[in-house]
């Protein structure tokens, strides 16, 4: 479903601002001395642009329908919040968007994830979700052609496909009605991953951290010699930056492509990576880092935007690159970004 | 040491210097910890608390806990630090009285928490406490509320805690008593105190725990001073909230 | 472990159903007890309370050792509850469940902190010895409400209790044995009994909230909060503990409170009764039990 | 090995046929008796017969007494140290000497009155695959420890007197006074203090048979132990001890009994059955405790006619009035065997 | 007669019969060659016209035998089977998701935890867990089996069960609460579990109640014919 | 505190437990319940045979070591009566509640650790069976034990049947034996200095205090209790009277 | 605070015997006191036997001979008089992992080191202290890296060492008196080289496969005594013949491929330190190789021990 960010406004503040927007308390710190006698006036009915927090009345007016984030109140009309965050209209849904919330399967999601249980038919993902995911035997391409039908040998060897701790990217197939979602793997863009760095973006929301975009997953080229870069922005907030392996031309001949799925597929044996590569992929890293540090949305436009601005930074100081960004070099980033 | 409850007669001050209905100096913090699902800061005084939350997430349920499924578990884990009293002392897991708050806090929120949206999971809050100085159970509740906010998980309303007492220990049967807002370690060594949390605006008491002796009549005061207590209090987390929140949106724009 | 039973759906439901039309499945008012039962041991200090089909046994007894280095004044005075097997096969021993600390808590907050046994009475030799007073509380069947019904036990088992007889000259402690002195009884200093309270809310519709007294086990599965309240017959609340549940409106709440002191002054009058008629069976041992120790001094 | 495993039976491996079907095994074993060869155990011994005890002494330094017993693959180290208790510190500990103290009552035993002897057997270490270190003690050794206190106490083996230190204070009354004195009186000496025994069984090896073991174990440090020579000293008031061999004492030990275990070993169709065909197994191992239920074990003290010092006997209902009695006759030669050994 | 576990049986006590072979009831066990001794404290019973033989005694806990009537309590469901308990802190039995009335892959019972099913036990032995079925498998009519919905659920003795569950409770059972609230005009459904559960519904939530706490009363306090009539009187009234 | 040897029980009184029992004798009383069979761990679970599972529960004080022997005892002896074959892979719960000893005189005694684990074992074993024939558990036999102290007087034993607790604690041997219903001896426990004859006039002593002379008149439940009577014709009327009342229905 | 599944002492608790004699400011030391007769770059002579526990799958027992002072009285009583070193080893497995636990490619090594209560002149309690797990976390450390675990999935090896006889910290007559009671735990060191050389006996006893045959060795820097002044090193150092040890270093050495898997040095040998003979204090260097020496050492008595027992069971056979 679309998600339309309304443009902010500040929160309505009981208290002067230079109270708690000073140094001791950083992060949304509050640091009151305060008159016992000065009490916030009870707010009104809020318009759409503030903050709300769980308890507070969104609405009286019955037209509204409730929707996730709000509850009504036992015996009255009442829309109460239930979580910290933006209030979301559509049509006559009225719903509070959590300011930070776990990931919550949706299908159709592109997800990374991680192998915590092998049983006999099926593995369990860890997807960042309340509840774990499941990816079934039947969901995955089996070495030689997807038509192949599963076979005991398979089930005996479910180890070789998945075993413990394996990161894969995935499709959310299905939802049952406790939540867990059905995973599958059954398309050349899914499967095992390799060649990379893993990261963990997840918690972050109120438009930070990684939304579901356009394209969450592009290769992009580096400089520094670091070659061709993939990276995976898995929605549940598990992000995958890994080294381009050249396969023969997509979308020429999917069928094809798939009926030659090999075992080289399931390999956990990574690749020869260069230093050059592994400096540019640490970097995307530390960029997508800083973009989680200060809030700001991941997807792929702030991703480039912010490499090429730490590649800038990088090139005007002198001597040999370094991808760190940390401290200065990730504050002046930021400026960059921000100067745009 | 006998608290000298002379003086407060006197100038109607206590000890620290604070009147009959101050809080101490409440500060609180959210989002302290980026590895965490939800996480917060929050001191009360010098009762510190760092609070961290994990989930709802599927774990292994401990034994016993009812594990049909239905909806997620609260489970609360307290750990004191060594360093937080005045001497050292090491709380082993056996501690019944933490136990006993951590079962208190775990089932005031399970209450409160919409926790049926979230079958077959468990949603773990761990409170680490820095510093001790009176009102421990209040200040654990006011940072579980805190993180759990942070961590985005739906809840009717803030549970807001804070402790009364009363100026007289039940021995001396005076009716010029004061009762007295948001205790310190010393007043709580003499004088007799309750641990009150509400859930809202409207007086609804979540918590109520009074481990001493005081007379029948003077709980209604102690417990109005505390219900008003805990709405300050609220008052005070809803803007940290705000203002965490307005940060964020701020944030993501560029 | 196998998982302790829960109430079947049927159960619920009718169970709501019934508090709408103010109805309990055993019949009772909804601030009615159910009927409290108290027998004496052969033994001093040893109480059996039935409550309802809930039971309790509780066992007092008296050892000296040394007292703790930071109380030097104090004897001990220790209360230890475990749920058996015999409840139900849900407990284990040597792995407490969350009944079996609240509830071990709950007595120790009611009796111990409240100062109801006085424990400097207990100490025989300041820093060297005293007294340990100890109560040994038994479920030996569970259909509700421990809390209450351990509490009558304990404190009656306490009043019914009688130590050794002691003499201390210089260093030297002698305590004397049954047949050398009539025993001594403790020095309580108030008798402050629990009453709880059960909070039924979500399963009425419009959030009012239904209160019941003396819950049964099903009551308590079904219970979405609950309320402890420790006082003793002149009014003084010595502990009170609504750990977390459903949310209580504060003036209810002091209604619950006073409720509570009724309720306990017709406890305390009870226990009493039966502690005289106790007395009265025993008087008989007691007298001669005297004559006894007479003779011993004179020989 | 001697006796051949009966080929009419099993066409597979001894070893095999013993891991698949162990009570056919033994029971092959045993049936195959005949005039000439009496039945034999698949660990090649009698039915009747024990296995040879090895004891050595006094191995352990920072012990007052220690043993090492070898019995078969059971292999025990006993180690006994001595600590000193104040008087002072028995929280109900009582002087006078008046006719109702408690010190007075028959059968009073003041080492069991004040925990003088402390016997703990330690399995988890290793002995075997059954119990390893890191869990608490199981119950087996719980009740191994406490046959051993118990035996250590009912058989009165311990003499109170050995473990008490006596202070005799110095007549402090003026002789002028005496003469007014009628009884002149010597003040009495008091017990200052008393020797507490830690008795601690470790298992090297375990194959079957724990108990025997364990208290011939204990019988042998106790033997050794030697106490030094300790003394209240009013000045330091504390108690200190003397370094010198001489002045230091043995333990008087009141007879030396041996405990001697059996184990009745029925046939499978039997237990439904009324049917009588057991045997007794005496000095059991491993193999066997897994295959029987029913064991008795007697404590008897070999010298003149053999005194019983307890009967233990569990599990079943084969063992009657005359099975006892061979079994007696088996322990007092077993008896007497170990004696030997101990005494030398 | 009186029998204690492991008492000798006197040959003369048994029946004789000379074709059919003697039928073995609960609580004797055979030794053999021809040993027969009980194994529970009770009333040797024997039925000449069977050449049977067994043991009446009450109480203790229920054991799964086939062809027994139970109501059981779902405790969770799986893809094709559920779940549910028959006694406490018992290995819950399975009863498979199809074997009700009418029910297909696409029109399968939705039961909650907690849900009461009366069923038939269609598999028990001592080596396996027991199975359900709430339909005959020759009829695949339910014959009343299936969930109960409503009402409320009495603990009662086994041997009460076996009362309720007689031909005739009256004569065989000396149990006749039940007719004597029919001829008050009483109006209630019941649902009679071996497993010593008995199900009550009626109109009225007091009715329900007092019909069941009638029926432990006569259980608990074992009332005589007579008492039950009053009783039975007093609870019509009630209604 | 009246007449402390005569026995007496009462059956089937714990709501929630399968069977119930309560023995006193001798100044002792027990409280025991049985569950089962009932769901059991992995852990202790056996592939052919129910997992018996004992727990002795002291009237004051935490249980210690002397506890577990008492209960690895009276396992072994369950083991022997209950038809365990009947129910594989499940648990036979027993648990044993201590309410009263006999009134120690003699104060200061110890009470964790107290000394000989003997007299109370027999009042362990009745309560157990008791317990476990009120919860109709298939049983292969009943038995039945006593407690016997002996006093040597020089050449002379004399033996006392259920000891006071000074006649206990002053004999020069105790000990607890028990019978089956045959008079079979399942159990012995002897402490204490003795002969293999006086053990054997014990044991024919105990034999006539568990068991009737002879087995005929096992009928005679119907007389009432005298002091003399047997244990087994005490066990007898027992369960003859709960019998009775069970099925009091019955035509 | 009582144990309750052990039988336990008076609760007024116990003290261990106090001897008059060593009240006295100034011992006799001559006397009392054993002295390093053996030259420095000698080690004890070491007793190993393995298979002493039958119902193991592997089992070694290691003895070193308590070192006396030739001119002591022997004292007959045991507690003024100086310990040597006894060990048991036992090793039980390869044997698959209980169900319960999670899928695991190799081995996996637990190893559990436990003093008997006797074992040093104060009592040990019943539990592991720290230092026993410190033990225990070395001794796995040192032997991880020798026994080939991808050989075995899904299964484990337990190795267990009883210390029947520990090791003294320092000369016991030091201890009283001289308020220095707490001296560094130098005992520990020569524990842990037997326990690493008794247990790689018993997990050659028990044929588990390894790259190599570990043994332990310690070496110390001990304070100059009577005769040569200057700080010396020493292999296989007793504490209890010396006034004062700086510092020692034990390792797990593996004589074939020559490497280390466990090292551990303590005290300070301090660079340029203010001693009067900074010029002879050896380096860390020199204290590694001459305990890598003393390795070698008891490496010989272990290999000479396998081949015996090999012997006999081919004997056997």
């Amino acid at each position: 479903m679309a998600i339309t960010i309304l443009a902010p406004a500040p929160a309505a503040n009981p208290y002067p601002a230079s109270e708690y927007s000073d140094e001791d308390s950083e992060d949304g710190g509050a640091d009151l001395e305060r008159d016992i006698d000065m009490r916030p006036s009870k707010r009104a009915k809020r318009s759409a642009k503030d903050i709300v927090t769980p308890g507070e009345t969104v609405t009286d007016d019955p037209q509204w329908m409730r929707g996730h984030g709000t509850y009504i109140a036992p015996a009255s009309t009442e829309i109460v919040a239930t979580v910290a965050g933006t209030i979301q209209k559509t049509n006559k849904l009225l719903s509070v968007r959590p300011l930070r919330a776990r990931y919550t399967p949706e299908i159709g999601d592109l997800v990374v994830g991680r192998i915590v249980e092998v049983q006999s038919k099926r593995w369990r993902v860890d997807v960042g979700a309340p509840v774990l995911a499941g990816l079934p035997l039947s969901a995955i391409n089996l070495p030689g052609g997807i038509l192949r039908k599963r076979t005991e040998t398979d089930e005996l060897q479910i180890r070789t496909f998945f075993s413990e701790g394996d990161l894969l990217v995935a499709e959310v197939q299905s939802l049952h009605q406790d939540g867990t979602a059905g995973l599958h793997t059954r398309s050349l863009k899914y499967g095992k991953l390799r060649n990379g760095v893993f990261m963990s973006v997840t918690g972050t929301g109120g438009g930070g951290g990684v939304i579901r975009a356009r394209r969450q997953v592009w290769t992009m080229d580096t400089e520094h010699g670091g070659g061709k870069v993939d990276v995976i922005l898995g929605v549940n907030g598990y992000i995958w930056i890994s080294k381009h392996i050249e396969v023969t031309t997509a979308e020429t001949a999917i069928t094809r492509m798939e009926e030659s799925v090999s075992a080289t597929v399931y390999s956990s044996q990574n690749d020869e990576i260069a230093p050059e590569t592994r400096r540019e992929i640490s970097r995307i890293r530390g960029v997508i880092t800083l973009l989680v540090q200060k809030g700001l949305r991941v997807d792929e436009e702030m991703v480039m935007r912010g490499y090429s601005t730490a590649i800038e930074v990088d090139d005007r100081e002198p001597g040999e690159s370094n991808e760190y960004l940390g401290g200065d070099r990730g504050k002046s980033v930021l400026n960059l970004l921000g100067g745009r | 040491m006998p608290l000298d409850t002379s003086t407060y007669s006197l100038a109607l001050l206590r000890l620290d210097g604070r009147r009959w209905n101050e809080l101490r100096r409440l500060t609180a913090q959210i989002s302290t910890q980026a590895s965490a699902d939800g996480s917060s800061f929050l001191s009360m005084g010098n009762t510190k608390v760092i609070c961290t939350v994990t989930g709802p997430s599927e774990v292994k349920a401990a034994p016993g806990a009812s594990g049909r499924g239905d909806e997620a578990v609260v489970s609360v884990e307290i750990s004191v630090a060594g360093f937080s009293g005045v001497e050292r002392k090491r709380r082993g897991k056996g501690d019944k009285r933490i136990y006993e708050m951590q079962t208190t806090i775990a089932t005031a929120f399970q209450a409160t928490l919409f926790t049926h949206l979230y079958p077959r999971s468990t949603i773990t809050i761990s409170l680490h406490i820095l510093s001790l100085d009176g009102s421990l159970l209040a200040t654990c509740l006011n940072a579980s509320t805190l993180a759990l906010i942070d961590a985005g998980v739906p809840m009717r309303d803030y549970i807001c805690a804070t402790t009364a007492g009363s100026t007289s220990s039940y021995s001396s049967n005076d009716e010029k008593a004061d009762p007295l807002l948001d205790l310190n370690g010393s007043e709580e060594l003499e004088l007799p105190f309750l641990t009150v949390a509400t859930c809202g605006t409207e007086d609804e008491v979540s918590v109520l725990v009074m481990e001493t002796r005081v007379q029948v009549g003077r709980l209604e005061g102690m417990l109005a001073v505390g219900v008003d207590g805990c709405k300050q209090v609220r008052d005070i987390l809803d803007v940290v909230v705000r203002a965490r929140g307005k940060r964020i949106l701020e944030g993501s724009q560029l | 472990m196998p998982r302790e039973v829960e109430p079947s759906l049927n159960e619920k439901q009718f169970f709501v159903k019934a508090l709408e039309e103010n109805l309990r499945i055993d019949g009772r008012a909804f601030d009615q007890y159910r009927e409290l039962d108290l027998e004496f041991g052969d033994e001093l200090g040893v109480t059996d309370v039935r409550l309802g089909k809930t039971r309790i046994h509780t066992h007092i007894t008296a050892e000296v050792t040394t007292p703790f280095p930071d109380r030097p004044f104090d004897g001990l005075f220790t209360i230890t509850s475990e749920l058996s097997p015999m409840t139900s096969p849900f407990f284990e021993p040597n792995r407490p469940s969350t009944t079996e600390i609240l509830l071990s808590r709950l007595l120790e907050k009611t009796l111990r902190r409240s100062g109801a046994l006085d424990t400097e009475s207990l100490c025989l030799i300041a820093g060297q010895k005293c007294w340990s007073i100890r109560a040994d509380v038994h479920v030996l069947s569970h259909d509700g409400n421990l809390v209450d019904a351990a509490c009558i036990g304990v404190l009656a088992a306490l009043q019914h209790f009688r130590k050794p007889d002691t003499s201390t000259e210089g260093e030297s402690v002698t305590v004397y044995t049954l047949a050398e002195r009539e025993p001594v009884p403790l020095s309580l200093l108030h008798f402050p009994y629990c009453v709880t309270f059960s909070y039924y809310s979500s399963t009425v519709e419009e959030g009012e909230t239904v209160t019941l007294l003396d819950a049964t086990l099903l009551e308590e599965q079904l219970r979405e909060g609950s309320a402890t309240i420790g006082i003793n017959r002149h009014g003084e609340v010595c502990q009170i503990a609504k750990l977390g549940g459903v949310p209580l409106d504060a003036v209810a709440f002091l209604g619950c409170v006073q409720i509570a002191l009724v309720k306990v002054k017709e406890i305390s009058v009870f226990v009493s009764k039966r502690l005289e008629e106790e007395a009265k069976k025993r008087d008989k041992g007691g007298l001669m039990a005297e004559l006894s120790a007479e003779n011993d001094r004179v020989s | 090995m001697t006796s051949a495993a009966p080929q009419s039976t099993l066409t597979f491996p001894r070893e095999t046929f013993e891991k698949l079907s162990p009570h056919p095994y033994l029971l092959a074993h045993l049936q195959q008796a005949s005039a000439s060869s009496p039945p034999t155990r698949p660990n090649g011994r009698t039915p009747e017969q024990f296995r040879t005890p090895h004891i050595n002494n006094g191995s352990l330094t920072h012990a007052e007494g220690s043993a090492v017993v070898r019995i078969g693959d059971t292999t025990v180290v006993c180690g006994i140290r001595g600590e000193i208790l104040l008087a002072s510190n028995v929280a109900g500990y009582r002087v006078d000497k008046s006719g109702t103290a408690p010190s007075t009552k028959p059968g009073y035993n003041e080492a069991e009155e004040l925990d003088l002897l402390v016997p703990n057997i330690e399995l988890a270490t290793g002995c075997s695959p059954a119990f390893l270190p890191g869990q608490p003690p199981s119950t087996l050794v719980q009740s191994l420890s406490t046959r051993i206190y118990s035996l250590l106490h009912s058989s009165s083996l311990v003499n109170g007197a050995d473990l008490r230190i006596w202070y005799q204070p110095p007549d402090l009354s003026d002789p002028d006074r005496m003469r007014d004195d009628e009884e002149e009186d010597t003040p009495e000496p008091e017990v200052k203090a008393f020797w507490t025994l830690y008795v601690d069984i470790l298992f090297i090896s375990l194959d079957g048979n724990p108990f025997d073991a364990a208290w011939a174990a204990v019988l042998s440090a106790l033997k050794d132990v030697r106490l030094p020579k300790a003394y209240w000293d009013p000045d330091r008031e504390m108690i200190l001890c003397d370094d010198s061999v001489a002045e230091s004492k043995k333990l008087q030990l009141n007879g030396l009994p041996i405990a001697v275990t059996a184990l009745v070993f029925r046939a499978k169709e039997a237990a439904q059955s009324k049917d009588k065909r057991f045997w007794i197994l005496v000095d059991p191992d491993t193999f066997e405790e897994t295959l029987c239920d029913e064991s008795v074990t007697v404590v008897v003290d070999g010298e003149k006619e053999t005194k019983i010092l307890g009967i233990s006997k569990a599990g079943g209902t084969t063992v009657g009035s005359g099975q006892m009695r061979d079994i007696m006759e088996l322990a007092a030669k077993r008896s007497a065997q170990l004696s030997r050994i101990l005494n030398t | 007669m009186f029998v204690l576990p492991g008492e000798p049986l006197e040959p003369a006590t048994l029946p004789s019969h000379s074709t059919i072979p003697l039928k073995l009831g609960p609580g004797l066990l055979h030794i053999p060659p021809n040993t027969i001794t009980p194994t529970v404290a009770g009333l040797l019973r024997t039925d000449k016209r069977k050449n049977a033989v067994w043991v009446e005694f009450n109480g203790g806990r229920y054991v799964p035998t086939t062809g027994d009537l139970v109501i059981a309590t779902i405790q969770r469901s799986s893809v094709d089977v559920f779940y549910a308990s028959i006694s406490d802190y018992t290995p819950n039995a399975t009863l498979p998701q199809l074997s009700f009335e009418g029910a297909t892959k696409k029109t399968r019972p939705q039961l909650a935890f907690g849900a009461l099913v009366y069923s038939r036990v269609s598999l028990a032995n001592k080596h396996m867990d027991p199975e359900l079925e709430c339909v005959s498998s020759s009829t695949g009519k339910s014959e009343g089996l299936g969930p109960l919905t409503g009402g409320l659920v009495f603990n009662i003795s086994l041997g009460m069960s076996r009362r309720l569950m007689l031909a005739k409770p009256g004569e065989q059972g000396g149990l006749v609460i039940l007719d004597e609230l029919g001829e008050q005009g009483a109006a209630f459904e019941i649902a009679v579990g071996r497993n010593g559960r008995v199900w009550v519904d009626s109109k009225s939530l007091k009715g329900t109640l007092a019909i069941g706490k009638a029926i432990q009363d006569i259980d608990e306090k074992s009332l005589k014919v007579d008492e039950q009539k009053k009783l039975a009187r007093k609870v019509a009234r009630e209604i | 505190m009246t007449n402390a040897t005569a026995s007496s029980a009462i059956l089937s009184h714990l709501h929630r437990a399968d069977g119930s029992a309560t023995f006193s004798q001798n100044g002792y009383t027990v409280i025991g319940a049985v569950n089962g069979p009932i769901e059991v761990q992995r852990r202790d679970e056996l592939p052919v045979e129910a997992a018996i599972d004992v727990i002795v529960r002291p009237a004051a004080g935490v249980g210690g070591t002397r506890e577990r022997h008492l209960e690895s005892i009276l396992q072994s002896t369950l083991r022997q009566i209950i038809l365990i074959h009947n129910f594989p892979r499940t648990l036979i719960q027993v648990t044993l509640q201590i309410t009263n000893t006999p009134e120690d005189k003699v104060a200061g005694s110890k009470i964790v650790q107290a000394s000989s684990h003997l007299a109370i074992l027999p009042t362990l074993l009745q309560t157990a069976l008791l317990a476990l024939l009120s919860a109709s558990m298939p049983l292969s036999v009943i038995f039945t034990s006593v407690l016997i102290a002996a006093h040597k007087d020089g050449a002379i034993t004399s033996l006392t049947p259920n000891p006071s607790l000074v006649g206990f604690e002053s004999a020069d041997s105790v000990h607890v034996l028990a019978f089956t219903l045959e008079g079979k001896l399942l159990l012995a426990e002897s402490q204490g200095t003795f002969t293999l004859d006086d053990w054997d006039n014990i044991l024919e002593m105990a034999g006539s205090v568990c068991v009737p002379k002879d087995g005929a008149d096992i009928e005679g439940g119907v007389r009432i209790e005298e002091t003399k009577e047997d244990m087994t014709t005490f066990v007898k009327c027992t369960l003859e009277a709960k019998v009775a009342q069970d099925l009091h229905w019955y035509t | 605070m009582t144990d309750r599944r052990r039988i336990n002492g008076p609760s007024g608790g116990t003290s261990a015997p106090i001897f008059s004699k060593y009240l006295a400011k100034t011992p006799n030391e001559l006397l009392e006191r054993p002295t390093r007769s053996r030259p420095n770059n000698a080690l004890r002579k070491m007793f190993l036997k393995t298979g002493v526990t039958p119902s193991a799958s592997g089992s070694a027992y290691l003895e070193l001979e308590a070192s006396k002072n030739p001119k002591s009285t022997a004292p007959g009583l045991s507690s003024p008089s100086t310990s040597g070193l006894k060990l048991t080893c036992t090793v039980h497995g390869p044997r698959p992992l209980p169900k319960s636990a999670p899928f695991s490619p190799h081995i996996i090594l637990t190893t559990h080191v436990k003093y008997a209560p006797f074992a040093t002149r104060k009592r040990r309690g019943y539990l592991r202290d720290s230092s026993e797990r410190d033990l225990g976390v070395h001794l796995e450390t040192a032997l991880r890296g020798v026994i080939i675990g991808d050989r075995w999935p899904k299964s484990g090896v337990e190795i267990i060492i009883t210390i029947l006889e520990g090791e003294e910290d320092q000369w016991w007559g030091d201890g009283i008196g001289h308020g220095n009671t707490a001296a560094a735990e130098w005992g520990m060191m020569s524990v842990l080289s037997g326990c690493i050389t008794v247990a790689s006996a018993a997990i050659a006893d028990a044929g588990i496969d390894c790259v190599d045959v570990v043994a332990g060795g310690v070496a110390a820097v001990v304070k100059g005594s009577a005769k040569g002044p200057s700080p010396n090193l020493v292999l296989d150092p007793v504490p209890s013949e010396h006034k004062e040890i700086i510092a020692a270093c034990i390792v797990g050495y593996l004589p074939s491929r020559d490497e280390i898997t466990d090292l551990w040095v303590k005290g300070d040998i301090g660079h340029g330190n203010q001693n009067e003979d900074t010029a002879q204090s050896a380096s860390y260097e020199e204290l590694a190789d001459s305990a890598v020496q003393a390795a070698l050492g008891s490496h010989r008595v272990l290999i000479a021990a396998l081949k015996e027992t090999a012997d006999v069971k081919i004997g056997r056979s």
